[in-house]
């Protein structure tokens, strides 16, 4: 649909409004590059006041199915401000379920874990990572001797990048275990 | 998958079986939508549930779950029967068809329609629709392989595909949706308890060869390990894990499991919950490492000995993740990570240093290959590029070797450059194909859109089928037959895979003495890429050129075989289609099958089939969705879909509690929703919530301010017992229950 | 070819529409929507019959002759050249009768003040803002992002998963929408 | 004892509205709205209420602002007022609770009935705070009105029950299109008071009820879905035509009633403010009430 598409706009390209080309344009799916610098050309100052000015945007995947769509992150110091469609890449041309489109609220939630974290006598208690770190080593190293290393299950995660989920397999490996495991086995 | 989403345009016909990609995967599911709307494909959809899917549907099969290869073999008796295979492809380039056959001819349509539950004329409808018009494709998903014989069903649906000459071909194949968004990714790397990564196994050559790769010393290696004998063997699963920490079934291993290390896995999607939670509640340590409470924590009654780390999530770190399609996309860092987390691999080189293997940990990414041998180039490394480095020269076995930093940064900013049809490049980044879908042979090749198509050299991403399991069988060639050639090749016919031994021999090309020298045993592990390299020139795969096997002499049914799920409704069937023997061992336990499943006719008094489903705002344990106010809003609250007949009968109205019982005992409080997808003899549930556990709200176990907006009973509490006999997968999608009023 | 600006519209095609959500939740969190007002609603009907169940995404519609405009008692409306219905929250008093006359329930009214009644009327914009100074703190605050001036398309569009609903002028959508009926023919 | 029963009756209303709003208005941030948009049944109401409201609603409203109090000045001019000598002779109508009850009504309508105008002709007054203002104080002095309006419908019942006289009453008008004082055949309450009772009560209760649908939209009654069948939306469409038309005539008549008490009579209206009737008005505008209090020895 998208080339035809574009086809068909830019036959009525005429005097016909900023607007609606940019639109039809965008919203049926640039299909590459080239068609779709043709149709839609950047607006000019005049016409845009750029909401976040100074941001820049961050090209991304979703974190979410198998489908890899893409996301371009506006990011304005430091801070993610916006989540675009990415028209024009190639897997998802723009479109997002609605999981997809609220990546952002992953890095704006409220309820994300801000701080190491131990339970004291039933009560959560929070700790600084040097604590965190050293107190499960010691754990975990006491146990490995006493019983040696197969003694601890590694969960990891589908959502790891491929690096992180090689040098999980490669921790496991190296702590001494075949324990380990993630959800491709549900 | 075979394919890419894009290519749906090309079939004729596309079946989803055991996939709901309407609700789990909307975006691949618009690539079939779309064919319908450009191509007129026609969907068939083969559900237990009226799905999403199905609404869009030519044809909708409504079949009783755990039944899919009954149906499939109905499927092939009446293809057999009109001689609507593809006679040439299964002669040339397939192996054992002919017990295939013989397994086909005892499922007439009407045994098939008494199993599965389908009529007789919409199996022959689907069939001859699917038959008639190739090339067909079929979409399966976790429909599929959540069973007892998954295993078998993810190779009846090949075979179909095989029979009909599908494979290798544009509009063809086979679309294997994966879940999450790096789970083709993370499965690759192996982050699995029976290989590495890779999928080299757990044999001595494979530890030999990562550990070369790696930078570390073998001998150091073994002696991590509690004795070698462990190195070789398979770990505990997330499937059985618990029976480790618990010992009621039978164990085998050097150690009871005293320590969990949670790290980005939604433990409430997997089944048994109420063992799990006395596992979580008796192991010694538990170590959580998410950006969002996983819900370990709160299962748990633990009171102590727990501890959560916060970790970015995926956008406060840089990497590459594996689309389902097999793309590999890089994923660029959008944040810095927030508050105190830190990224994944920031933990574990912090715990690495700390169990003292830090320098052997990183030496990796130091290193690269001079003259075919892995040595140190540098006193430091750079996430994530190094480690891509480190992955591309290891991971030959799926043909990883292409994917350079470089390469798929390129295709990151040029990613409009790329045909969404066919993935094929334009402009600069023609010639290759997006995120150089694996086998990715070496840094010029262009990528596998699609698997095992013979029109295409392999330099452009050709190939035949694997030789993977020998050169023959009870006598028979596994090479593809003579006139099964791929284009450009050199080598007319099939031929072996490639290895030091038999190279010059197969290329007919003499190797120097310097090449020797420096090649490896295999194309697999082959640092050198000497191998690689001349079979490019030669034009040939380096995997070999190979028949696809219908058959598994290694598996306890080496022709698929319909067998009735653990907990079937039909006891009349069960005697009839018995499962597998118990398993003594796998993974580390044993599994019961028979013994469990012929103990009695459980459908007295669980007569209702028990089957999961998606909901589209929610993804794996749902952690992450339902922190997201609008996301939660769309399903605030567990529930389940019952047919109005059923739940009347037991005087549930629309919107009451009731209580669901598995046969177990265990039991989940949750809504029922009157809805007709379902069938009165069945009822379907979301698996995606947790924080309630058998009626009781565990919300006062969430640190602080760190509750989701949506809790609620987590399915798998009364998922039924039942495990793959091969992958020890759980048998989420076939089970059985009964309801009640709450 | 003529003056005349091409009208914007909406459409969703049913064939397509798979009740992913995207755009009722994409439009929600592009403007920052208190939750459960909806600028975009996704419905399914006869959900789960088979051959029946039919899904749906509404919002405004930014009809011609939009019926919210003429019963409006402060004439809060307004209708830009390109025949995106806007209204203007500082004049609006929240009274519900744009609700009462739209045929699509468009008009969704938050919780505002001590009272707990409903505030100022918000519906979708087609992403074009408000009456005030475009892409401006306040234009953000009150009606949400002002994609069409940054000559982006309307969210909820943008985003929709499988390209069920479309925006343009009312020609172009009914282009695309009788090339989708063709194809779906080719092979029955 | 008894008209404190009536109070009670009437907060026990109001706290009941107040606790029926609870559970949907105060218990969640958001108003739910309609949902289920398209997939309930429905009356399809909108088109009507849309003809109405854009075409005639607020044409009539300044037809009866404008018109009323039009005829009446005429008639103040051609008749003019009747005036009745503020003799001795007085008799206590009104008590104290009776004028409480009323009078918290009358100031509910002296804010109400403007404000209602206000909204009506909201684009006159260019919308925003002041009309959204008026729309407040319009809901907000619902709630007084709401307390006395059960009170003064049982206080005043038995008086205005009509009869064969109003019948009588109604044909010569009262009266009123006389320049002469002409004895009217009326009890305490004369048959347009009467009208005005119903009006007031029954109008005043539907005002109440399909003024509370339309302010607070997610307004449940159960009741009136099942009985009607219609929707959630199509009760708000009804509730805001219904509220209209019934404001028609309340307003009409409230303005009727503020003239005939503050014009037409000159001085009726103190009785209502001190409680005591003059002997002359009785005596020519209320006969058989007079002829009453006579026989009882009232005067």
């Amino acid at each position: 649909m998208s080339k035809e598409m574009l086809k068909d706009a830019s036959l009525h390209m005429g005097r016909r409004s900023f607007l609606k080309m940019a639109a039809i344009g965008a919203s049926f799916g640039a299909g590459s590059a080239f068609a779709s610098s043709d149709s839609i050309r950047p607006a000019t100052e005049e016409e845009v006041k750029n909401p976040f000015p100074g941001s820049k945007r961050v090209k991304t995947i979703c974190s979410i199915c198998s489908a890899g769509c893409g996301i371009i992150a506006e990011v304005q110091n430091g801070v993610w401000v916006r989540q675009d469609v990415a028209q024009d890449h190639p897997i998802s041309e723009g479109s997002h379920c609605c999981k997809g489109i609220d990546q952002i609220d992953l890095v704006k939630s409220t309820q994300r874990i801000k701080y190491p974290l131990k339970k004291v006598d039933g009560k959560w208690q929070r700790i600084s990572w040097d604590q965190a770190v050293n107190e499960i080593s010691e754990k975990m190293l006491k146990m490995r001797a006493e019983n040696g290393p197969d003694i601890v299950e590694f969960l990891g995660s589908a959502k790891f990048s491929l690096q992180q989920a090689f040098y999980f397999r490669k921790f496991a490996a190296m702590w001494g275990t075949n324990n380990i495991d993630h959800v491709a086995r549900i | 998958m075979t394919q890419q989403f894009g290519d749906a345009v090309n079939a004729k016909v596309i079946m989803m079986i055991g996939a709901n990609s309407a609700v789990a995967n909307p975006i691949g599911f618009k690539h079939f939508l779309q064919a319908k709307d450009r191509n007129g494909t026609k969907l068939i959809v083969v559900d237990p549930i009226y799905t999403r899917s199905a609404a869009k549907a030519d044809l909708y099969l409504r079949i009783r779950s755990g039944t899919d290869i009954a149906f499939v073999y109905g499927m092939l008796h009446i293809i057999f029967k009109n001689g609507w295979e593809d006679k040439e492809f299964i002669e040339t380039r397939s192996y054992a068809m002919d017990q295939i056959r013989a397994e086909a001819a005892k499922w007439t349509p009407e045994l098939t329609s008494d199993v599965t539950g389908i009529p007789v004329d919409q199996i022959i409808q689907a069939t001859t629709l699917f038959a008639k018009n190739t090339p067909s494709a079929i979409a399966w998903s976790l429909g599929i392989t959540q069973h007892s014989v998954g295993s078998s069903n993810t190779r009846i649906l090949p075979i179909l595909q095989i029979a009909l000459g599908n494979m290798g071909k544009k509009g063809g194949g086979l679309y294997i949706i994966r879940g999450h968004d790096n789970v083709q990714g993370a499965t690759d790397m192996g982050n699995l308890a029976d290989t590495l990564s890779g999928y080299y196994g757990l044999d001595d050559n494979a530890w030999k060869y990562f550990a070369t790769s790696w930078g570390v010393d073998y001998e150091w290696l073994k002696g991590r390990f509690f004795e070698k004998k462990w190195m070789n063997e398979k770990g505990y699963s997330l499937a059985k894990w618990y029976q480790g920490v618990l010992q009621e079934e039978k164990t085998y291993s050097s150690a009871p499991i005293r320590a969990v290390w949670i790290q980005g896995t939604g433990i409430t999607s997997m089944s048994q919950q109420a063992k799990i939670k006395e596992a979580l509640d008796k192991v010694d340590l538990v170590v959580i490492a998410e950006p969002f409470v996983n819900e370990a924590a709160v299962l748990t009654s633990r009171k102590d000995n727990i501890y959560i780390l916060p970790v970015g999530t995926q956008f406060e770190s840089e990497g590459t993740v594996t689309a389902t399609n097999r793309s590999a996309q890089w994923r660029s860092k959008v944040v810095e990570p927030l508050y105190e987390s830190k990224s994944d691999e920031e933990v574990m080189f912090a715990f690495a240093k700390k169990f003292g293997f830090y320098d052997q940990f990183v030496q990796g990414m130091k290193m690269d290959v001079k003259d075919g041998k892995v040595v140190q180039v540098k006193n430091d490394f750079k996430w994530p590029d190094d480690a891509v480095r480190e992955i591309a020269r290891t991971i030959k076995s799926i043909g990883l070797s292409g994917w350079t930093p470089e390469r798929l940064r390129s295709h990151q900013e040029n990613w409009h450059m790329f045909d969404p049809v066919t993935l094929e490049g334009k402009g600069p980044m023609k010639g290759q194909y997006y995120g150089l879908p694996w086998p990715c042979w070496d840094d010029k090749h262009p990528g596998s859109p699609i698997l095992y198509r013979r029109d295409v050299p392999v330099a452009e991403g050709g190939m035949g089928f694997r030789n993977r399991f020998g050169l023959e069988h009870n006598g028979v060639s596994q090479l593809a037959d003579k006139s099964v050639t791929v284009a450009g090749s050199k080598i007319e016919g099939g031929y072996p895979q490639l290895t030091k031994e038999n190279i010059e021999k197969v290329l007919g090309i003499t190797l120097t003495e310097a090449e020797k020298a420096q090649m490896g045993g295999s194309w697999a592990m082959d640092f050198s890429g000497l191998i690689q390299q001349k079979a490019r020139e030669a034009g040939v795969c380096v995997y070999g050129n190979a028949k696809a096997r219908t058959i598994v002499w290694e598996f306890p049914d080496p022709v698929p075989l319909h067998r009735e799920p653990i907990h079937s409704p039909r006891w009349d069937l069960v005697q009839k289609f018995p499962t597998y023997d118990d398993q003594p061992k796998n993974f580390r336990v044993e599994t019961k099958f028979k013994s469990e499943q012929q103990k009695q006719d459980w459908s007295k008094e669980f007569p209702i089939m028990l089957v999961s489903m998606r909901v589209v705002n929610l993804s794996g344990a749902g952690m992450l969705e339902r922190t997201s106010k609008y996301l939660s809003a769309i399903t605030p609250e567990m529930f389940a879909n019952i047919h109005p007949d059923l739940a009347l009968k037991h005087g549930i109205r629309d919107r009451d509690m009731m209580w669901i019982h598995a046969p177990h005992g265990t039991k989940i409080k949750v809504k029922a929703y009157h809805n007709h997808s379902v069938t009165a003899d069945r009822i379907c549930l979301p698996y995606n919530f947790a924080g309630v556990f058998q009626g009781a709200d565990l919300s006062a176990n969430y640190p602080e301010g760190t509750k989701p907006y949506a809790i609620g009973e987590s399915s798998n509490t009364i998922t039924n017992y039942g495990f793959d006999v091969i992958t020890q997968i759980s048998e989420f999608n076939a089970g059985l229950c009964r309801v009640e009023k709450a | 070819m003529s003056n005349e600006m091409a009208r914007m519209k909406f459409y969703c095609d049913d064939h397509r529409c798979i009740e992913c959500f995207a755009c009722s939740v994409a439009c929600a969190e592009a403007h920052e929507l208190p939750t459960g007002i909806s600028r975009r609603k996704v419905i399914t009907l006869h959900d789960g019959v088979e051959g029946k169940e039919v899904s749906t995404s509404i919002a405004c519609m930014h009809c011609t002759d939009a019926p919210c405009e003429q019963v409006c008692p402060v004439d809060c409306f307004y209708i830009r050249e390109d025949g995106i219905v806007l209204h203007d929250k500082d004049k609006c008093i929240g009274c519900g009768y744009c609700l009462y006359a739209c045929p699509f329930g468009a008009p969704q009214f938050p919780r505002d003040g001590a009272f707990g009644h409903k505030g100022a009327m918000d519906k979708c914009t087609m992403c074009a803002g408000g009456p005030l100074e475009t892409n401006s703190e306040k234009e953000r605050h009150l009606y949400g992002q002002n994609r069409i001036a940054e000559g982006k398309v309307p969210m909820c569009a943008a985003v929709c998963s499988t390209n069920a609903l479309l925006v343009g002028d009312a020609e172009s959508v009914s282009n695309i929408y009788r090339k989708r009926v063709a194809g779906r023919g080719q092979r029955s | 004892m008894r008209k404190y029963i009536y109070l009670i009756i009437g907060a026990l209303c109001l706290a009941s509205a107040v606790y029926a709003n609870e559970s949907q208005i105060w218990g969640e941030m958001r108003i739910q709205n309609i949902l289920g948009y398209g997939q309930e049944e429905s009356w399809k109401l909108g088109p009507l209420f849309t003809m109405l409201q854009s075409q005639y609603f607020a044409w009539i409203f300044l037809g009866v602002l404008l018109g009323v109090p039009a005829v009446f000045f005429m008639h103040y001019k051609i008749v003019g007022p009747k005036v009745f000598p503020h003799s001795e002779k007085k008799y206590y109508a009104f008590n104290l609770y009776n004028r409480i009850i009323h009078q918290v009504a009358a100031v509910s309508f002296l804010v109400i009935v403007p404000t209602g105008f206000i909204i009506v002709f909201g684009d006159f007054f260019g919308g925003g705070t002041l009309v959204r203002m008026a729309k407040n104080l319009h809901g907000i002095f619902t709630i007084p009105f709401t307390i006395v309006v059960i009170p003064m419908a049982l206080m005043w019942l038995k008086e205005a029950l009509f009869n064969l006289d109003d019948v009588k009453w109604f044909l010569i008008l009262g009266g009123y299109l006389s320049k002469e004082k002409q004895i009217i055949h009326a009890s305490q309450f004369n048959a347009g008071q009467k009208m005005w009772y119903w009006v007031a009560i029954l109008g005043g209760i539907t005002m109440i009820f399909s003024g509370a649908f339309m302010f607070f939209l997610d307004f449940k009654m159960e009741m009136l879905h099942n009985l009607t069948g219609m929707s959630q939306i199509d009760l708000l469409r009804a509730a805001a035509i219904l509220h209209n038309v019934m404001g028609f005539a309340v307003v009409a008549l409230f303005i009727t009633h503020v003239y005939m008490s503050m014009f037409a009579i000159k001085g009726a209206v103190h009785s209502i403010i001190t409680g005591y009737v003059e002997e002359e008005e009785v005596k020519f505008l209320h006969n058989k009430w007079y002829k009453k209090l006579k026989d009882q020895g009232k005067f």
